[in-house]
């Protein structure tokens, strides 16, 4: 005869009975309620904890009877089932709702069960179709469960192999940009800008832009430049309105100023900010 | 031959020993140059030798579901374990009901797991198993309150040494109450149950675990 | 007398293995029951023969100050290290705006950046940029402060693979990429993409970027 035993079990090593303990006091499996006894609730609380639900507890009581589910006597395991839960009430020990609503389906299927069945509805449902389906289903699932916590696993079983790598600190590799990226950048920032009334801000051709920012660079490293010598004849003869554009955008914007010691004398174009740059 | 194989073989195995965790095909490619990159097969040749060492050695090479994975043997963890003072943690019956519902019936509700359990599903279950990664949510059932629907994830099965789903341990089989009309009769007159032998008895040997234990 | 040694080192080379850090005698031993804890010069034997083992492995056993440990070889770094390479970060839209508004409207200052964004520009996307070699300092401006003047690079051009600012698009074209791309910003106003031109059509099919991130 086999006992199929609640999963975890306080001790394992305990001896088995027969018997559903009601409680385990100081080591002690209490079988029987003792009348002139109270038991504290807490003692109580360690049984229901060792189910993990109603259909547990009725697999329990099933089992240890070494029933097959599917020959259940129902009307012996709602009376056992019962008396568990009345117990528990006497106790004043407060159930979980679902115990409660186990027993109202259980007296239901008792109840129907003690009905006559009417011969010419062939097809009528044995009343305890639904519960051993469920009490069916529940098993499979604490079954595989119980195989699932077999199963080798990290952290108890295996450890997985972790060495030290050699030093290797792998450079970080700097962001990507696409251009597209960086226009739609610039076009959300011009919205933006624009929506904000008293921003007008003038866009020259990029070309006279450059120019300004490689004519301004020029007179950061040279200082002192000749006017002249700003404009290359190989550019031709835009690269040259170019260049006039941009030194004419750079004086508009303060950055240049042209200089000239002398009427006719040659003219000079030098950085505003040049002497505070210089020391 | 054995001496092209054997640089691939000893960058995979020592990538497999530094990572700590499953590297799949498209991360040991990653490993090397994009112009010196082997292709699949040549990896799978490399793991392939790297498996067959293995025989014998403390360690072995597992495929999980993330990728491949070097591993010290479970059978020599009695002593491994020892490494770390915290024993490793254990997992109640709520929680591993719980997890063996959702891996099975991927994607469920906790209503879906309540009604085979019969009792509520706590939220510190569902929050440690989401913090555990081993279930994620994947979507909302569309009826009131929308409820999450839960499956397993990969780390899941990284982490209970599976490659797939497939690999969970069997489902026992439903019965049917076929012989109710039986009903009367006292158990001791039914047929036994060797009659149903196959499957069942095969379900049996699947789910005899250690945890059980017969009476005399 | 193999077979003696042997459950031995796969033990301690398990042991190792899973620790990933140095474990002296002392550790090793307590890995085994009291009762049958293998002395040092048993463990001395088991560690030469796993270090013999480790000629031409991935990895060798070292000993150091605080004990043996295994490790990944020096010479498999430049593979290895691929493992923990970051992924590129992205700029965050801050930066992609400086430097864009450096591009169209240069020498610009900080000051002429923000007074456009209406935000403070921060000096790390500054730095960020010059580190790039991006954007330079090309004067000053004649204010309190001379605040740099900052323009962009040949760099700037070849990242980008232009051959010079004028191949930047036209900032009218500019507004109907914003527009295009379906930003926040004010869309009753959009224009029809239809009135876009040839180019300008390329240019918007390019720009299917994927989400934008926020700057940390």
């Amino acid at each position: 005869m086999s006992v199929r035993e609640p999963q975890p079990q306080p001790d394992a090593a305990a001896p088995r009975q027969e018997e559903l303990p009601f409680a385990i006091v100081l080591g002690e499996r209490i079988t029987e309620l003792p009348v002139d006894l109270y038991i504290p609730p807490d003692a109580l609380e360690v049984v229901l904890e060792t189910f993990e639900g109603p259909l547990d507890l009725l697999l329990y009581l099933i089992r240890r009877r070494n029933l097959d589910i599917l020959l259940v006597d129902v009307a012996e395991i709602t009376r056992q089932y019962i008396d568990y839960i009345a117990m528990m009430g006497a106790l004043r020990f407060e159930l979980a709702a679902e115990y409660l609503v186990m027993a109202a389906m259980l007296a239901e299927i008792k109840s129907r069960m003690l009905l006559p069945r009417q011969p010419e509805i062939e097809d009528e449902d044995d009343p305890r179709a639904e519960l051993i389906r469920r009490l069916q289903e529940y098993e499979r699932f604490k079954e595989v469960a119980v195989a699932l916590d077999a199963l080798p696993r990290l952290e108890r079983d295996l450890f997985p192999a972790q060495l030290p790598a050699p030093d290797c600190s792998a450079p970080r590799p700097l962001p990507r940009v696409e251009l597209r990226e960086l226009l739609v950048a610039l076009a959300a920032v011009m919205e933006r800008a624009r929506l904000q009334e008293h921003h007008h801000i003038r866009f020259e051709p990029l070309s006279t832009r450059a120019r300004m920012a490689d004519v301004l660079d020029r007179l950061r490293t040279q200082g002192f430049v000749p006017f002249v010598a700003l404009f290359k004849v190989e550019e031709g003869r835009r690269g040259v309105v170019v260049t006039f554009l941009a030194i004419m955008e750079l004086v508009k914007e303060a950055l240049i100023e042209i200089v000239q010691a002398e009427p006719y004398a040659p003219i000079h174009v030098t950085a505003r900010a040049a002497d505070g740059e210089r020391h | 031959m054995a001496s092209d194989t054997e640089p691939l073989r000893r960058i995979v195995e020592g990538a497999l020993l530094a990572a700590g965790r499953p590297l799949d095909i498209a991360q040991l490619q990653g490993l090397f140059d994009p112009l010196e990159q082997p292709d699949a097969v040549q990896l799978r040749a490399a793991l392939d030798a790297i498996a067959a060492d293995c025989a014998g050695r403390a360690w072995e090479l597992r495929q999980t579901a993330s990728g491949y994975r070097l591993q010290v043997r479970a059978e020599l963890a009695p002593w491994i374990s020892r490494l770390w003072e915290e024993k490793p943690r254990r997992y109640g019956r709520s929680l591993l009901e719980t997890l063996a519902l959702i891996a099975y019936r991927q994607p469920v509700t906790r209503g879906d797991i309540e009604s085979v359990r019969g009792v509520a599903v706590s939220s510190d279950t569902i929050k440690l198993l989401l913090e555990r990664e081993w279930v994620r949510v994947v979507g909302h059932r569309d009826v009131p309150g929308k409820p999450a629907l839960y499956a397993t994830t990969r780390q899941f099965l990284d982490y209970f040494n599976l490659e797939s789903l497939d690999q969970l341990p069997p489902l026992g089989e439903l019965r049917d109450l076929e012989f109710s009309e039986g009903l009367e009769l006292a158990p001791t007159e039914k047929p036994t149950l060797a009659t149903a032998a196959g499957p069942e008895l095969e379900l049996t040997a699947a789910t005899d675990l250690p945890e059980e234990r017969a009476e005399p």
